[in-house]
Order: structure tokens, then sequence, then C-alpha cells
């Protein structure tokens, strides 16, 4: 059947500059570019493109421009052409269009109508490079009050994971992510002193070393999980949702099911691996209950047990019921949370953004009087360290970052994670395209990524005559609203500039 | 000495560091003029081999016994007081007989001006272009004693 | 009277070797060579480039013109030893000159072996193995305005001669005994790719003919014609013989050392004689691949007996590797190149074969062990790697042995012996 | 409680900012002495104030009925004082009533009307602090221009606007005996002067004088919320006020504890603390992260028992300790405590972070630099 989609990209190549060098044709995993002897000159199949810019980067001579293709059809406000080219998708194919990363569409980026606060005068800003600046963070509950008698503290806190920032890595599987990925992120945790979570594709033995860095997670499919699983990690994440895709599961087709990709998850080799929509022993508040207990149980007390969940519009509700059901850290991932796979139409309508998300939740919680009971943590369309420390501010403890992390190690956002074949490495099954990450250098950019935010949040910190990151967190005053209706303004907490 | 080592496993056989070679070994030093105008056209002096997921590129040894120095039969090939194998292109015959004698494969016979073609660690640069190029450190100068990691997969 | 701790007699390849191992390990040791031509050492192999004018004696230099004088070496050249007593450490020259050593090394290399052909004295016969010879021969063409060349043996030395001297504008017989060309250093198949050369390059093609007679032209003394033994009769204004070399082994064998064919060496390259080294076309060193010793007059292998034989004489302990048989040809721009065992003697080898336009590649097995190859034109690219497969016997799988017929990769190589060999570990 | 906010914060400000002068003096025997010296010493200081505000705390001032609580009250309007007074006498029993005795003073204009009141809560009740707590909420939130400054026993707060010696005089203190004063002259930079938002802040009989701008103030104040607390002055006093009540009195932390709290230790000092110190102080700044005190702060915190100095802990607003016999001094300038004691035995600088207490029960001062204190007057 003829397909009616018409490429995305145009291939721009500047015949001058190119040396036949090949380079462009080796790197592209779609097989875009191709040499023709015959006519001794490189050609593109432009319909297979995704616009990663890989072989751009890569072309030694800058021979190469990737641009959005200037195919156009008639304009109509309407029917746009992504419209016209998702239609055209499905009526060849029948199925559900998928897509990869997280919401594109001009959702209200609330973190770029908020702006921050800084000392002038009354108060004297912090130069972080000659003063302490502290950005230690510790993830689980605590106690309402200390009970200190003769100079020592009765009784001992529920578990506390220390983060030196408040930035971790986010959910990816192994199988979503190339095991080099998820090799660096684990690293970089180790050696910033932050967290990497497995996701739910289990967790390979080699990267146990790591462990003291790590957030294994048990979703819906339980894929991987078992005692040492669970033991051997720093925190446990019992996975509700995903910003991407609220509501429903996973699905990593069989052809990904490597022997090695199988065996992490405790599964056959190439048999499809699906996540269900729900936990299956989790229908209501109380089941969760017993599954953080149970985890609890399974890890003696010591490791602090999450709950994540999309971020939804009752997220406030229930995660109040969260805290109430045990849980040492609430997660939210917001509706522009990344994904390896998600239904296109499920990732671009469902779900709220995480900064309406998260000021509800944690006022939620301080109105109930139970926000010092459990963490807070939130992911989905964190991309850089204003939009974190804004968080911060609105009231969470920690952020999650997925596609920074990813596109620190070369990920271009081309949304093509779902064909298993990231020209990057990132996200694929081909051993061949995993080794383009080398970890060593991958994880040092991860590091470079955590340290450059820190510091940026170590200034802006500064700048506000704060040394101490708890002393933003949950701090509204220094946050206000630029361009927001009243009732955003409220739901944020935040008052209007110039008020 | 310092050699160039590959770390086949984050090798993603771009060839990169052939086409820098060639660059490097052209008399322009500019890419486009090497690979399209300069005759004859330069060699490359490492070649990248690659089947499936496995991929290195691989140049000479600069051996401390080396069989090519030995066998060449006018002197062209010496190793210098630095270790280094070079070819003296005006002394070389293109007989071959290096080519037959060296157990790595990494002499290449230069058609155009019929001599032997090998990695020469690019004289008076720190770092040999291809290591310098390599956009995923799968190639490194180092010392022998420094090998230990090459094959760490983690 | 003069003494040296280290004497060398002969002044190539050898003695090239031996010099650069002594200066490894000693820099002080007084060191003297001994050489019957006048030059420096130099590029044997290179000689035709001589003949075509393409390179002058110096340029055929094997080394450096600092050689001697930054290796410290006293060049006693040209001289001639006549005698060594090893139970004096004595050597005596032609010219009554007395050279005592501590260590000697008879590096004294081969000679063309004359065969009995009728007239083999005769002017116009030349060898083809020195300066000397291209410099008579040269003479010769230019003082006789010859025309017409005749070259007696289709082996290395002789197809050197003879594309060098049609290259120079003579026209060329070559007279072989064996029915094809290079029987010592090919194939038949390859033997027949270079035939083929030959005669489309207009060189006429004698082969399973013996040379009976050179008879001289007509009312003079130098040669005119050559006749077969099968009645033909080749007129020609000079021949090139090259029917072979020997050892040059009559020195040791006067002086009561072992000698077989070629002197006889252990795995130090030590001769019989106590402090006395042979090395180099005259001694029989081991070949690892027949497990026997025997002289195989090669360049490469010359110099790895004199570099053996100056560590072992300098007090650097080394055992000989072992060399085979290998050589490197090429005619007319084709080279072609073989290794080892590639015409396997008796039953038990398995052969492969790959060819095609300009390419043809013979691997010979025994067993999972690769012991010879034949490579001609572009094969021949990388063929080292297989030549290392003959020196280390690296064991091949039916699949590797596929994979390396086709292309001499690394990738050809099981993976433990290709990590090896990226590292370095030869 | 709106109304309050407009009126303590006009221009609607998250907080207010200011900067101050700070004095503090206590006789750790329980020895009494006028307010007299306390003036001197503050208009000494008169430049670290711009007119808007000053006040005293003094302790030990009402022994006849020091088993009273004395309400001061400030009242913008009759309708006020008679909505409270009706509102009192619902809940507590009045024992004596009347105005503040104050003069005239050229500094000081348009006083509201002032009026105190000893009175206990009407028998039965049970926890008397805590429903005291709760009624001085109900006064200041619910009765329009009607605000409580002081609610302990024998002890009293007299603030208003103008300069701090101003202030003094205008309540005419070189009448009252006390054995603990603290002062505070104020510098807003944004608030208009209004009586009830001069400083000590006072609850109970916790009074709290504060230098500084608290960059953590809408945390602290959040998790103050959390605890019951409703800040309605947008000031950092208030904000250490509760605070220390929260710690000290409802979670029985030591003094200098909660100081520690406020002003907590560096991640890289506990980390070289001995394991159960190191726990300890773990501990208290993983659950008590949101008290904090951020930013540039100097307060003195007093209570019938106790004075205490506090800096931030980087130092980036002044505090000097001095002692002379019994007497502990605490300024935000050295040249005020010298200008009233010539004869100062010794006076030093403590480092940020680290409380200085004078304690009545013991007679002592504790604090960093104090045990070379003990030393000297050992000696």
């Amino acid at each position: 059947m003829k397909s009616y989609v018409l490429p995305e990209f145009w291939v721009d190549r500047d015949d001058y500059r190119c040396i036949r060098c090949g380079v462009c044709v080796n790197q592209c995993s779609y097989d875009t570019h191709y040499y023709d002897p015959e006519d001794d000159v490189v050609r593109a199949r432009e319909e297979r493109c995704t616009g990663c810019q890989r072989c751009a980067v890569f072309c030694p001579t800058n021979a190469l421009t990737i641009r959005t293709h200037p195919y156009e059809y008639r304009p109509n406000a309407n029917w746009r052409k992504e419209n016209i080219r998702d239609l055209n998708r499905q009526a060849d194919t029948g199925g559900v269009v998928l897509t990869g990363m997280g919401n594109d569409k001009p959702l209200r980026i609330y973190w770029d109508h908020l702006v921050l606060n800084a000392s002038q005068v009354t108060n004297p800003s912090i130069d972080p490079l000659r003063e302490p600046m502290e950005l230690d963070t510790f993830l689980g509950a605590k106690p309402d009050q200390v009970d200190v008698t003769c100079g020592r503290v009765q009784g001992s806190l529920p578990p506390q994971i220390h983060l030196s920032t408040p930035i971790m890595f986010s959910a990816m599987s192994y199988g979503a992510v190339s095991y080099q990925a998820q090799l660096s992120m684990m690293r970089a945790a180790g050696e910033y002193g932050t967290l990497a979570n497995t996701g739910e594709g289990g967790w390979r033995r080699e990267l146990r070393v790591y462990g003291a860095s790590t957030i294994v997670q048990v979703a819906s499919g339980r894929f991987g999980v078992d005692r040492s699983y669970l033991n051997e990690a720093a925190m446990v994440e019992i996975k509700i949702g995903q910003g991407a895709k609220p509501g429903i599961g996973g699905h990593l087709p069989g052809e990904k099911v490597t022997p090695p990709v199988a065996e992490t998850r405790m599964i056959p080799v190439g048999t499809d691996a699906l996540s269900p929509a729900p936990q299956h022993d989790i229908y209501s508040i109380e089941d969760l209950s017993m599954l953080i207990y149970a985890l609890k149980e399974a890890t003696h007390y010591e490791k602090p047990v999450a709950v994540k969940i999309s971020a939804v519009h009752n997220a406030a509700a229930i995660a109040s019921g969260i805290v109430r059901a045990g849980a040492d850290v609430v997660v939210l991932d917001g509706i522009r949370g990344g994904t390896g796979a998600a239904p296109k139409i499920i990732r671009d309508n469902v779900g709220i953004p995480i900064e309406l998300a998260l000021a509800a939740v944690d006022q939620r919680l301080r109105e109930e009087g139970i926000r010092s009971r459990a963490s807070v943590v939130v992911a989905g369309g964190f991309r850089n360290s204003g939009d974190v420390i804004k968080a911060i501010a609105l009231g969470a403890d920690a952020v999650y970052i997925g596609t920074p992390a990813l596109v620190a190690i070369g990920c271009t956002v081309c949304q093509k994670c779902y064909t298993g074949k990231c020209p990057w490495g990132i996200t694929a099954a081909d051993p061949r395209l995993g080794k383009r990450i080398n970890p060593d250098i991958a994880t040092q950019r991860l590091v470079n990524l955590l340290r450059g935010w820190s510091f940026e949040i170590k200034e802006m910190l500064g700048g506000m005559g704060i040394n101490a990151i708890e002393s933003l967190r949950g701090n509204r005053l220094h946050l206000r609203g630029v361009g927001l209706a009243e009732w955003e303004l409220e739901v944020l907490g935040v008052k209007g500039a110039g008020r | 000495m310092k050699r160039v080592y590959a770390r086949e496993e984050v090798c993603m056989a771009c060839t990169l560091c052939e086409v820098h070679c060639l660059v490097q070994h052209s008399r322009s030093r500019d890419l486009v003029k090497a690979f399209k105008r300069e005759r004859p056209r330069p060699l490359k002096r490492l070649r990248v081999e690659e089947r499936g997921p496995l991929s290195f590129a691989f140049q000479c040894r600069h051996c401390p016994e080396p069989d090519c120095v030995y066998a060449c039969v006018t002197g062209a090939l010496t190793k210098g007081e630095d270790g280094v194998v070079l070819v003296q292109e005006d002394k070389c015959i293109g007989c071959w007989t290096c080519i037959m004698a060296c157990p790595y494969g990494s002499i290449e016979r230069d058609l155009a001006q019929g001599v032997a073609s090998k990695c020469d660690l690019c004289p008076g640069e720190e770092i040999p272009a291809c290591v310098k190029n390599c956009p995923n450190d799968a190639l490194v100068f180092a010392e022998e004693g420094e090998l230990a990691w090459l094959s760490t997969t983690t | 009277m003069a003494f040296y701790d280290y004497l060398i007699v002969g002044n190539s390849v050898a003695a090239v070797g031996a010099v650069e191992a002594i200066r490894e390990v000693d820099r002080s040791g007084s060191l003297a060579i001994v050489g019957e031509e006048p030059h420096p050492a130099y590029s044997r192999p290179a000689i035709s480039y001589l003949l075509t004018g393409e390179k002058t004696p110096e340029q055929l230099a094997y080394r450096d013109p600092d050689f001697y004088r930054r290796m410290a070496v006293e060049l006693l050249a040209p001289r001639r030893a006549a005698a060594v007593d090893p139970a004096r450490r004595r050597v005596t020259l032609e010219d009554g000159a007395c050279l005592d050593y501590g260590k000697l090394l008879l590096a004294t290399g081969g000679r063309r072996v004359t065969p009995p052909i009728a007239g083999a004295d005769r002017p116009g016969v030349f060898g083809f193995i020195s300066i000397a010879d291209v410099a008579a021969l040269k003479e010769h063409i230019e003082r006789h305005q010859a025309r017409r060349a005749v070259v007696v043996g289709g082996g290395l030395i002789g197809l050197q001669a003879a594309e060098a001297l049609l290259r120079i504008g003579l026209t060329v017989t070559v007279v072989e005994l064996m029915d094809r060309l290079l029987a010592l250093n090919l194939d038949r198949r390859a033997s027949a790719t270079v035939e083929e050369l030959f005669r489309s390059h207009g060189v006429e093609l004698f082969l399973g003919a013996a040379a009976k007679e050179f008879r001289p032209r007509p009312g003079e003394e130098r040669v005119g014609a050559v006749a077969l033994a099968g009645g033909e009769e080749l007129p020609c204004d000079l021949v090139v013989l090259a029917a072979g070399v020997a050892p040059r082994a009559e020195l040791a064998r006067e002086a009561g050392i072992r000698v077989v064919k070629g002197i006889a060496v252990d795995q130090h390259l030590a001769t019989s004689a106590p402090d006395v080294y042979a090395a180099g076309d005259v001694a029989e060193a081991y070949d690892f691949l027949e497990e026997r010793a025997r002289p195989i007059p090669i360049w490469p292998n010359a110099y790895h007996e004199g570099r053996t034989a100056g560590l072992n004489m300098a007090g650097r302990e080394r055992s000989y590797r072992g060399e085979t048989a290998m050589n490197a040809l090429h005619f007319f721009g084709t080279p072609a190149i073989s290794v080892g065992q590639y015409d396997p003697p008796q039953e038990g080898y398995e052969v492969r074969e790959l060819a095609g336009e300009g390419f043809y590649r013979r691997l010979v097995f025994k067993g999972e062990v690769l012991v010879g190859l034949v490579c001609v034109g572009d094969a021949v690219d990388r063929c080292g790697v297989a030549t290392g497969c003959i020196r280390d016997r690296i064991p091949l799988s039916e699949e590797f042995k596929e994979k390396l017929l086709a292309d001499f990769r690394f990738l050809s190589l099981p993976e433990e012996w290709r990590r090896r060999r990226i590292r370095g570990e030869a | 409680m709106e109304e309050l906010q407009r009126i303590a914060n006009p221009f609607g400000d998250d907080k207010a900012m200011d900067a101050c002068g700070l004095f503090g003096a206590m006789h750790l025997k329980g020895e009494t002495f006028s307010g007299r010296d306390i003036i001197i010493a503050m208009a000494n200081m008169c430049d670290r104030g711009n007119g808007l505000g000053g006040g005293y705390a003094a302790y030990g001032i009402y022994p006849d009925y020091a088993e009273l609580y004395a309400f001061h009250l400030m009242f913008e309007h009759r309708r006020a004082k008679e909505a409270t007074e009706a509102f009192l006498e619902e809940h507590f029993r009045i024992a004596e009533q009347g105005e503040i005795p104050h003069r005239p003073v050229p500094g000081v204009t348009d006083p509201p009307l002032l009026w105190r009141y000893f009175a206990e809560p009407r028998p039965g009740t049970a926890a008397p602090d805590d429903f005291v707590v709760e009624r001085v909420m109900d006064i200041n939130t619910r009765i329009d221009g009607a605000f409580v400054f002081s609610s302990g026993k024998n002890m009293g707060v007299f603030k208003g606007v103008g300069h701090c010696h101003d202030i003094g005089n205008f309540f005419c203190l070189e009448d009252y005996e006390g054995y603990l004063w603290t002062a505070h002259s104020r510098f807003p930079t944004n608030t208009q002067g209004w009586w009830g938002g001069a400083h000590p802040f006072c609850i109970l009989d916790w009074t709290v004088v504060h230098n500084g701008e608290i960059s953590s103030y809408g945390i602290n104040r959040r998790f103050l919320e959390m605890h019951g607390y409703y800040c309605t002055m947008q000031t950092d006093t208030e904000v250490v006020a509760y605070a220390v009540d929260l710690l000290v009195r409802r979670h029985h932390l030591p003094v200098e504890l909660a100081a520690k709290v406020m002003a907590a230790p560096l991640w890289t000092q506990i980390e070289r603390m001995e394991p159960e110190e190191k726990k300890l102080y773990t501990v208290l700044r993983q659950a008590y992260a949101s008290l904090l005190m951020n930013g540039p702060f100097t307060i003195i915190v007093a209570n019938r028992d106790e004075m205490i100095g506090l800096g931030d802990r980087v130092r980036l607003r002044p505090l000097v300790a001095g002692v002379k016999g019994d007497t502990l001094y605490l300024s935000s300038e050295e040249a005020a405590i010298r200008l009233i004691e010539p004869g100062l035995e010794r006076a030093w600088i403590p480092k940020g972070g680290e409380p200085i207490i004078g304690r009545l029960a013991d007679a002592r001062v504790s604090g960093q630099g104090a045990a070379l204190l003990d030393q000297a007057q050992g000696q």
C-alpha cells in the first residue's frame, strides 16, 4: 500500500563540502544516507530521516543541514501538518500512533511564568564560591517532633536518603534505554551523590555495585523484582503511573527482549514484556498501603518506599492518601514527562502540568499537617536549573530529570525512541548502537550536568540570601508570577510580580 | 612508548579516525582539499574493521621488535630513538616484504607512489589525529602499562 | 695485530643485524667488519634498480651514511678473510693482516651457483647478485650496444634481471630448467600468472629447457648465443646466469667448524667452534615450519639471524625464534607473496583458494593451523596477518579459515588472538 | 485577620524588612534595675533606627501581680477597647486594669489607646498558657483595631512608633525596675510605622527582638502554620517567637538546641562530630529543616528565666556580648554597653550560630566564649 506520509525532514547536502567519507552513511541507523558509487555521490532517502541530527553532528565538513521539510498543505488552522501526517500514518497501519519523549504541545509551561527573587541592600546576597552553600537534601519521612532527652535523640528517624543535590535521574528501564545509558546514569549518580532510577526493567547484576545510588522500581509488570533487587538498592519506588501515559501500562515488544533483557526482566527471551495498566494487586488505597508495607517488611524498614503517580486532576487528594498509606516519598510526574514509547494521543492529552500538581499537593499536605511525613519529588519536563529551583520553591524536596540527562549524552529529542534504533545509542536495543555511548564520556557529561545545574542553583540561592536549600523549599515568597491568571496564581500560591 | 589502542566496546565504526588520519597526512591538511583535490590522493594510515556490533580501528603497533623493519630489504623502514617505526619513502622500492612480515597487517600499499604507507603517530602532534578526533574515546594514546582498563565493559 | 671484541666477516644484512643488536647491549666494545666489497652494506635485492638507472649505488645503501661511525664499527673493506683459527681466536686476511677477536660472526653470505654449462666463464655471461655484477653488465650493454639478452634461470634473481633488462630496452628470453617459473617461490597457479605477465610484456620463455652451452659470437670470445639441450639456439648479446646461490662456507669448513650445506648453528646462532657464530645465507638456521635447520637464503631471515647472533655475542641470551621461507616478489607492478608450505609436499594438508580479477589467494592448512600462503595481486594486502597466523600457530576453526581466506583482517582471527593483536602482544 | 494584615503592612508586602539596633541587659541573680540605662544605650544607637519603631521588654516589673497575666493592649479606637474588654471579661477574671502610664514626648505622635489588664483565665481552664495564646490570637485577628502586644506574667512590653529612646521616655521606663531588659530600635524599609508592628514581639512571657531579614521567612512561616501558628504581622520577629515557642515550649527542646535548629551547623561541621552528637544534629536538621533561619539576623530572645542572644550561622548582623559582675549585656554595638557600664570586665563577639545564654537558675552565662569568662571570674 502506498504510504501518503510525506517526509518530515529535508536533507540538505552541500556537495562542495561533501567528501564522500561515508560517516553519515554509517551513522544513520535508519539508512537514510547511501553512497552511489556510479555517480560518486551520497544521497538521502528523506522519508527515513527522523531529524535526529546525528549525521549533521558527525559530518566532518559540516556539509549537512537537516531541516524541516518545506512541503505545504493548504494552510488550515484546524488541519495542520501534524494532524494530517498522524492521520495518514494511522490509515497506513490501522494502529495506535506511537511516539517517544514528552508532550511537545504548547501547553502553558508555568516555569516560564514564574520569576525568582534576589537580595538587594537589606539582605546581603551570598557568593557560593566563597561561602558555604548547602544543597544537601534528605528524602524520607520526617517526624513532627524530635524527642531530645539529656542531649540525646530518643528513637530514630525513618530511613533517610541523602542527596548532595536535589536532582535525580528518572526511571528509565533497561530495554527502554541501552545498557550503556543506564550504566552511565548510575555511575554519574554515584559520583555526584544522588540517585538514578532503574525503571521497571529489572536491574542488571553488574550494575548493583551502584546500589547506594540506585532507586529500584516496582511497577505493574513486576519485572526483575526479588528480595535482592529490593535490598541492594537505596530506595524502592512503586510506580502507579507515568506522566507521559497516565492510566495505561507499558509494552516492550518481544523483538527487544534479547537474552540479556530477558534475563534482567526474568521473562523468556522474545516474549512481549507487558506492564498492565493498573497494578493488579492495587485496586484501592488500602491495597497500596499493603504493598507499601509489604515492601517495607521485605526491606526491614531500612529503605524509604516511594509511590509515583501521574499528575492528574485530583493529585492532591491522591497524594494525601499515599502519605497516609505510609509512603515515605510521593513522586508526581507531570504531563510533560518523557517516555520511551507511548500512544501519542495519550501523551499529548492526558494529565496536568507538574507545576500545578506540585503546588496543589504541597499545599494540601501542609493543610492536613502531614507535609513532613513524606518527601515530595516531582518529574516531567524540567529543562534547566531554573525550573528545578522553582520547583523547590513551590515545595518539592527534589526533582527527577530524564530528558535533560539524555540530552546531555546526545539525545536530540527526535521522539523516535520507540523504534529501538536511536542513532545516539540511548534508547537502542541494537548492541551496535549501544556502543555509541562511551560510558566514561557519558558519565562525565552527566556529572557535568549535575555540577552545572547545582552550581547555578547555588548562585540563585546565594542571590536570594539563602545558604541552605531547605530555606527555599516551599518558600513561595521567593516566587512571583508573570502573565498568569488569578486562578493560576492561587493554585501556585504565589503573588503576581510587582505585588 | 605510547601507542594507540582501540577500545572495541565503544568503537562505533564512524571512521572519523580514518578521515582525520588522511587529512593529517595530506599536503593541505584541509578536509575538502585532501579528499577532493589532492592527487595523488593522500592515504589513511589506519583502518576500521567492522562486523556486526564489533568494530575497532587499528594501526601500527610500533613493535619493540619490529618485523617490518627487520624484513625491509632497503632499510627504508626504521625504528627511531623514540620507538616510532617510519617509512623513508625515497628508499622504499615497494617490494612489500614488510607487508608480508607484519603480523598486524598495518602496512598498506601506496599504489600511487609505489611505497609502503603506515602510521607515523603524527610527528609534531602531541596526540595522533585519529585519537584526537575519535568522538567516542574509542582510541587512546597510552603506555602499555596503562592498558588494564582497556578491556573494561562496565 | 689488532684485537676486536667483536669481529664480523661479511658486510651485508646479517652483519648489520648483528651490529645493531650488539650496540643495543654493548655501546663500547670494539667492533670491526671485514667486507670484500668496497661499498657499505647495500640492498642486494634492489640491484635491478641500478641497472634501470632508478637508483645509484649510494641510494642502495642499506643504512644511512653515518651508520658505521654511529655504531662505532671499523669497516675493513675492501678486504677479504683468508682463514679462521678458532683455537687462537684469530682471523687472517688475504693481505696478511691478523685480527684477533673476542667473538666472531661469520656472515659471508652465498655465492652464485654456476651450473655445468659449457662457456659459462665466457665474456658476456654475468651473475646478478652484486653491484659489481650490475656494473659489469651495464658496461657490457653500453659498450656492445647489446639488444638481446638471455636469462638462464627463471627464479627470483633471473626474473628480476629479465624485467630490468626489458625495461632498459633489451629483448629478453628466459630459459628455465623446471617446467614453470619461480618453482621455488610460488605454487603452480601463481607461477602461471607470472609467466603470463612476462609473456604479455614480450618475454619469450623456455620452460623445462636446459641451457647446454653458451656459444661465442663469430670471431669473438664473448657470448653470441645460448644453445639449449632441446637443440634450439638463442642468439644473444649477453647472458645472465641466475641458477641459484649456495652458502659460502669454505672459511668455516677449513677452520674445522661443522658445516652441512651451510654452517651448522645452534639456537643461539653459535657454531661448533667456541665464540664463533654464523648468520645469514651462509648459516643453516632453524625453519620452524619444517622443524629442521636449513639454509633459507632470504633477506629478512638473514637480519633476524644476524640480530640473534649479535645479541648472544654481546651477552644477552636470546634464542632464535625460527623463520621459514617467504618471498615477496613483484613483476611489472604485480606483487606476489608466498610464505611457508604453500605447496604442500604430501597428503594431510588442506588447500583453500580464492581467485578473481587480478587477485589470487591460496591458503594451506595442516589441521587447524595455517602453514602456507600464496597471494598475487591485490590479495597481498595485509597478508602479514596470515604470516602471523602461521608463525603463532593460531588454531583456526572452519569459520575462521573461511574468514581469513576472504579477508586478512583481525576480524578474521579468533577473539582471543584479535585482542592480543590489538594490545600489541604479538 | 485581613484587616490586621492591611494595617501592619499597607503595601501588601510579603513581610516587613528592617534593620535594627538591639540591646539586652540581665542581672543573673535577679536583682532589678531601672530602665534608665537601657534608654541611654538605645539613644546611643539611635542611628540604627529611623524613628519608625522602638520598644522594650522588661521582666520583673510587676512583682505585685506576679501570678497574673499582664496584658498590654493598644486600641485604635474606643470601639475596639469596648469589644476587647467584653471579650476579656468573657474569658478571664480581671484583677486590675488601667491605662499604661505615659507622658508627652515630642518625637512620639498619635499614640493609640494604651491599656493594661492583670488577669487570669476563669477557673477550671486547662492548659492556661495555651488558652492565653489562643485568646491573644483571637483578639489580634478578630477584633478590629485591637492588638495585644504583651501577654506574660510579671513582665511587659512597651513599644511604639518613634525613636527607641523617645518611646522609653514616653512610657516613663525609668520608673520601672526589672532584672532583664531587652530593647529594639527599628529601621523599617517598607512599612509605615504602626505601633503594633514595633518590637519586641511577645507571646506569653517570651519576647523577641530581632535585627535582620530572614530569607527563609516564607517556609518558616508555612511550617509554623502547619503547627497552628498564624503569622499576622509579616515580621521575622514574629516567626522567631513562634519558632522558639514551638521548639522550647511545645517540643521541649533545650534553648541551646532550639538555637541550633534556627542557626544550624553546616553539614560539613556535623560530619566531623562525634557519633552521638552527629546523630542529634543530623536528626534536628532533617526534622526541622523548615525552621532553619536563613539570611542575616541577630535576635535576643528572652523569657522570665533566660536571655538568649543568637546570630545567623554566617554572622551577617552584629552581636556583642559583655559582662560586668553578674550582669550580662547583649548589644548591636559594643559602645552602647560601655556607655552605661564603663567598667565592663569583658566584651566579645560570639560566633555565628552560637547562642549566648544568660540564665537565672544557675546565675551563669553559657555559650561560646563563656567558658573563658568562667575562668576569668574564677580567678
